[in-house]
């Protein structure tokens, strides 16, 4: 999280962005297995194994800054320090979930760890960040506010109005597009007249800059930059490139694309592509590496099973948390008919 | 008569309307290649192709708003927007443009679309992708609004709002595309804009739309056993609405409950009791109780989730009780 | 207690909170250096500088969504929102993502924001800028909704909306801003939530709010001289809604009229009117009447304008027939 | 509106445009007396003085060619071929008016000439003309369809959603931004972080130009580029620059900007540029010029007499062109309290 000076500082980091890495992508494994397992609150469950790249992004973050994720947040929201036992028990929809099980995987957050929420909205979240720099500008806090969406939300209008104010008022922000190609079976030269996305971002005043997901190094590097323009008042924009290694959602099979070009996006996996490197650095071999993949799988082994040991929310516990606890509440139907009846 | 699913009703809707009608236009989010996100479209870009059946960018606002230029000029779109939760981002479009195009223009620019959606519970899919909103489209003037319950409606109803000469809201529910029902598609179960008695009783009237109907004819049969003889009508559309029909029944029964899965504050049970109310006073024997979700957004955990909307249980627990509270009347 | 205007009320509203609560930001197209469309922040701007008082690209879903986004990070904003007819470009923000935050995740996240905006009918404005579309905002979970018609509640409504910890909807009435009226900064006529029986009376209940009191008020005065008693309440607030004051009044009159703006269909008067019968059933000895806006856009010209919508003159028109059902009802 | 082809028709066309310029300026001012004379529906009555340049591009489109308009359109809707008597009569709510008193200043329209509504939401009619494309394109009807709007448009998200559909699909699209450099009483520079608009629209796929719009030629000369480009396949921007002479509304006396922005806005005036020009050239002299301005000021003294002559509309027609009239249309409230009062 901090800018490392020594050469051994940089060396950890980079090994640390592995096993962050490696702890998202066993912890998605896990997702898949509750939802198996028919424990999941729904299907409605989007994996962002392929995606492990953006850890380059959350490790440019500073503690304190904030962020909101889209539905494939899990990622984002474990770099940035979430518990992964609170988060499948959300994703369970149990009591002892981040969100006391009434949000689910699409709506997990830690106001806590900066996480002003996850949004099943494409591109809902992305205001909002404007809104925190808004804040933190005016509190002269020295606080960032990431937003963090897909490929997809470069196609609803609510991110340049966004895009505009942050620049206009040059606010400490930044915008984070997850490129993964796809939106939902929609490969993105289908739904974006011109990919080039920095220059859109450009065109609105931000810095822009696009990085290759698959490098993980390289993606650190530039949000570095991109971070310390937006704490300066220079709001930016980076893309991070991936490619969405499994279906849309728990149920898609990905019909709409070939197994040659699946083959060919696995390819670019940011942690084959770390691991290499770590490697080929010296910073660690085979063997430390085996080891922390297997802390990493069992650390999520152990989250899964406490996860699912949790309890369930209690009936009357839905009528909580629509309004602040010291004013009114909704009157649950059951109460309104007696009292109707008994009138 | 045969039998198929919600969903291949739907489909097959579509299918032989664009048959038919080669004005008509799909366009929407994963229309295409997909086959939409529930399945309904699947099979129509092979048929109809890429011009036809258009799949669009995530831009709801400029997706409706395609869907009411393109009505304006000679096509007849029907716009799918994926959720009806995501109504929110295209109100502008479908009540300031498409709503109000006919009357702003005094007669002279109609927008014959439709917009097909679907709503309701049943996914453990949250707050935001849950939710029944067909109040505020009731709110619109100048719109029209369909919820079929039955197989045969989700076909017929289709075919009849790709008729019209006005914006049509089409909400379809995500819990019964697969449910599978009689269809005959040469005749539908009644007409464009009314209501239909699916079971007659002498006791009470339930009036109910859309999954609720499903809800509400268990809910019959389990009072039935009791001895309670409740008639349950299914409204099918909103709007036009079939005063005549509830008001025939209730002023019969004396006795009215209306069931709809969306919240209950604001919602379109409010207005069909206040409708009753004052078409029915003199007949009534009981206050008109409103079964609706409760007044919350709508929860991920399946428990809570299944608690917050109305069950053939609450309707019967409230239907006893208001058979009950007549004895206690007397006896007083 | 002195006199002022509603316009003039407002501005004190916002320029107390901010000179008390740094935290307080307004957001909005011109509500800067142009003092707002309807001049309410005037002079704001130069007291309390450009980053508390911030003027707005045209973009109202993002601005809407950065005040969500303030609002959970320790400001607490006004978002302006220029006429209510824009809402449909910020129901998403304002309903899926202001009013869920709380409860989507699990209580931890507050939304303490303020939308304020104007509605209604009164300068030949047209159906895009003269709608009064609370219902819609009434039918969301997790909003407050206030519409003052006083100038009085104008002020204390406001400073109490920017005390509340969650996102309140505060709607003015575009035809009230040049309303003279009592202002006592010091004491409010009632608290945050509570309805205000604004004209006792005994022989029927009309229960409304915003610039329909006024029209309420005037047809009350227009009964009496008819020998008609008429009480009139002030709901003040939507969302909490003080149930307990109108029951109370209709369980004694028997008689009931709701009065909006807003068209009828789905509107709040059919809440409004469902929730009274439902309490007040036994009571009643006539059908609640619900006198609303037509079932139609807002036409421009101004007479159709003005018959659009309810008038003194119809309010008394329903009430003088009420009050004669009954005595039909008895010769029967 | 064709091409014209030798010098005589060039020359023509010329003079023409300046009529039309003319006419909408001669035009607007009637809307203002109208006002002033407490006759108008309301007082949201937009004035496009020093805007006319705008003919440019109106002249560049086809017969048949449709286009929607923003709440500032009276001029583009009268180059287009509106009748001045029934544009008063509407502003004025009558009867006789465009939209039978129904829709006036903000909602205009002529379906037989191609308009498919003015707008009062702004950036509400931008989409329209996407699926009036799609409907062209479909038809193969060699139409183009084109959304005018203002400066304060290109801060609405909907527009770049538009953008990329009429992209992305290759339909005969265009859209006009007149740039009159303010919305409301906010100046471009303090709405839009970045205003090089051609560089937005750009970044969307389109093919993009700004004209000067105080030289209505040089609209024309680029328009024509941009609607050749539409009708094949290649959707277009084109920026007009202009300064608004007056205030937003009737009621608004402008006091955000000072008296020297003003007169150098003024001079920027696109009757003036053309004038002197036709003489110039030898088009016209001062005389010809002075007749034609007289007739044009005849013409609206007419239109005005004729306008307010016109009925008020019946009461009962509120009621109608809510929906199609053979099918059930909305009940009086006063039908159905008699109803409920009688049953
Ligand atoms: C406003 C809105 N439109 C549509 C959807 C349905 N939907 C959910 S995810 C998705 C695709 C999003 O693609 P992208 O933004 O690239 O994110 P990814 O799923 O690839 O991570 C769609 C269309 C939605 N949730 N919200
Ligand atoms: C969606 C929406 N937001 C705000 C307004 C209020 N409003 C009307 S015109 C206007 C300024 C528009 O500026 P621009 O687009 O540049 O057009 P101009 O008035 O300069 O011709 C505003 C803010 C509106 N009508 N619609
Ligand atoms: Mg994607
Ligand atoms: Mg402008």
């Amino acid at each position: 999280m901090n800018n490392p000076s020594s050469t051994a500082a940089r060396n950890t980091a980079a090994l640390d962005r592995y096993r962050t890495m490696r702890r998202i992508r066993s912890f998605e494994e896990r997702v898949g297995e509750l939802f198996l397992r028919g424990e999941s609150a729904g299907s409605m469950l989007h994996l962002s194994i392929g995606e492990e790249g953006v850890v380059g992004v959350t490790d440019a973050m500073a503690q304190g800054d904030s962020f909101t994720t889209h539905h494939r947040g899990h990622g984002v929201f474990l770099a940035r320090g979430a518990d992964p036992v609170r988060m499948l028990a959300e994703i369970a929809g149990r009591e002892d979930g981040y969100c006391r099980g009434k949000g689910g995987s699409m709506h997990i957050a830690d106001r806590a760890l900066g996480h002003l929420g996850a949004n099943a909205i494409v591109g809902g979240g992305i205001p909002h960040v404007v809104g925190a720099g808004l804040s933190y500008r005016n509190q002269a806090s020295g606080q960032v506010s990431a937003a963090f969406f897909g490929d997809g939300a470069m196609q609803q209008g609510i991110l340049y109005e966004a895009m505009n104010m942050a620049a206009l008022w040059r606010l400490p922000v930044v915008f984070c597009c997850i490129n993964n190609q796809y939106g939902m079976g929609t490969r993105i030269d289908r739904a974006a007249a011109s990919v080039d996305f920095v220059a859109r971002a450009e065109a609105f005043g931000l810095a822009g800059v696009s990085a290759d997901g698959a490098d993980v190094e390289a993606v650190y590097a530039a949000a570095q930059d991109v971070f310390a323009g937006a704490r300066a008042g220079r709001p930016g924009f980076i893309e991070v490139s991936a490619y969405r290694f499994h279906g849309h959602a728990r149920m898609d099979k990905s019909p709409y694309r070939t197994a040659e070009e699946e083959a060919e996006g696995r390819r670019r996996d940011p942690l084959a592509r770390a691991r290499d490197r770590l490697i080929a650095e010296g910073l660690a071999d085979a063997v430390d590496l085996d080891r922390l993949d297997a802390e990493a799988g069992a650390e999520m082994d152990r989250a899964l099973a406490q996860a699912t040991g949790a309890p369930l929310p209690p009936l009357a516990s839905m009528f909580e948390d629509v309004y602040d606890p010291t004013t009114p509440a909704p009157e649950p139907l059951r109460h309104r008919l007696a009292r109707i009846l008994n009138a | 008569m045969s039998e198929t699913t919600y969903r291949e009703a739907l489909r097959a809707a579509l299918e032989d309307a664009m048959d038919q009608d080669p004005a008509i236009l799909l366009i929407g989010e994963e229309v295409g290649l997909y086959g939409g996100a529930y399945g309904v479209s699947r099979g129509l870009l092979d048929r109809f192709g890429p011009d036809r059946v258009i799949d669009a960018p995530i831009s709801e606002p400029a997706i409706v708003g395609t869907a009411v230029g393109a009505a304006m000029t000679g096509s007849r779109p029907v716009a799918e927007l994926m959720y009806v939760d995501f109504a929110g981002l295209v109100m502008d479009q479908l009540a300031n443009q498409a709503a109000k195009s006919r009357y702003m223009f005094g007669g002279q620019i109609a927008v014959p679309m439709v917009l097909r959606t679907q709503g309701g519970t049943g996914r453990s899919a949250a707050a935001q992708h849950s939710q029944s909103l067909e109040a505020w489209f009731l709110h619109t003037p100048g719109l029209r609004l369909v919820m079929p319950a039955t197989v045969n409606d989700a076909y017929h109803l289709l075919r009849a709002a790709l008729t019209q000469p006005d914006p049509v809201v089409f909400i379809e529910h995500k819990g019964l595309y697969t449910l599978k029902g009689a269809w005959d598609r040469g005749r539908p179960d009644a007409g464009w804009g009314e209501a239909l008695v699916r079971r007659p009783g002498r006791d009470l009237t339930i009036v109910t739309y859309s999954r609720m109907l499903h809800e509400s004819l268990a809910a019959a049969d389990t009072l039935a056993a009791r001895g309670i003889d409740a008639e349950v009508i299914d409204l099918r559309c909103l709007n036009p609405l079939d005063e005549a029909t509830m008001v025939a029944s209730v002023r019969r029964t004396g006795r009215v409950m209306v069931v709809s899965e969306g919240v209950l504050t604001g919602g379109v049970a409010a207005e069909l009791s206040a409708r009753l109310q004052e078409l029915c006073f003199d007949q009534l024997e009981e206050p008109i109780l409103r079964i609706a979700g409760e007044d919350i957004p709508i929860p991920v955990s399946p428990d809570l989730e299944r608690a917050s909307i109305p069950s053939a249980g609450l309707i019967v627990e409230a239907a006893g009780q208001l058979m009950r509270r007549e004895v206690a009347a007397w006896a007083r």
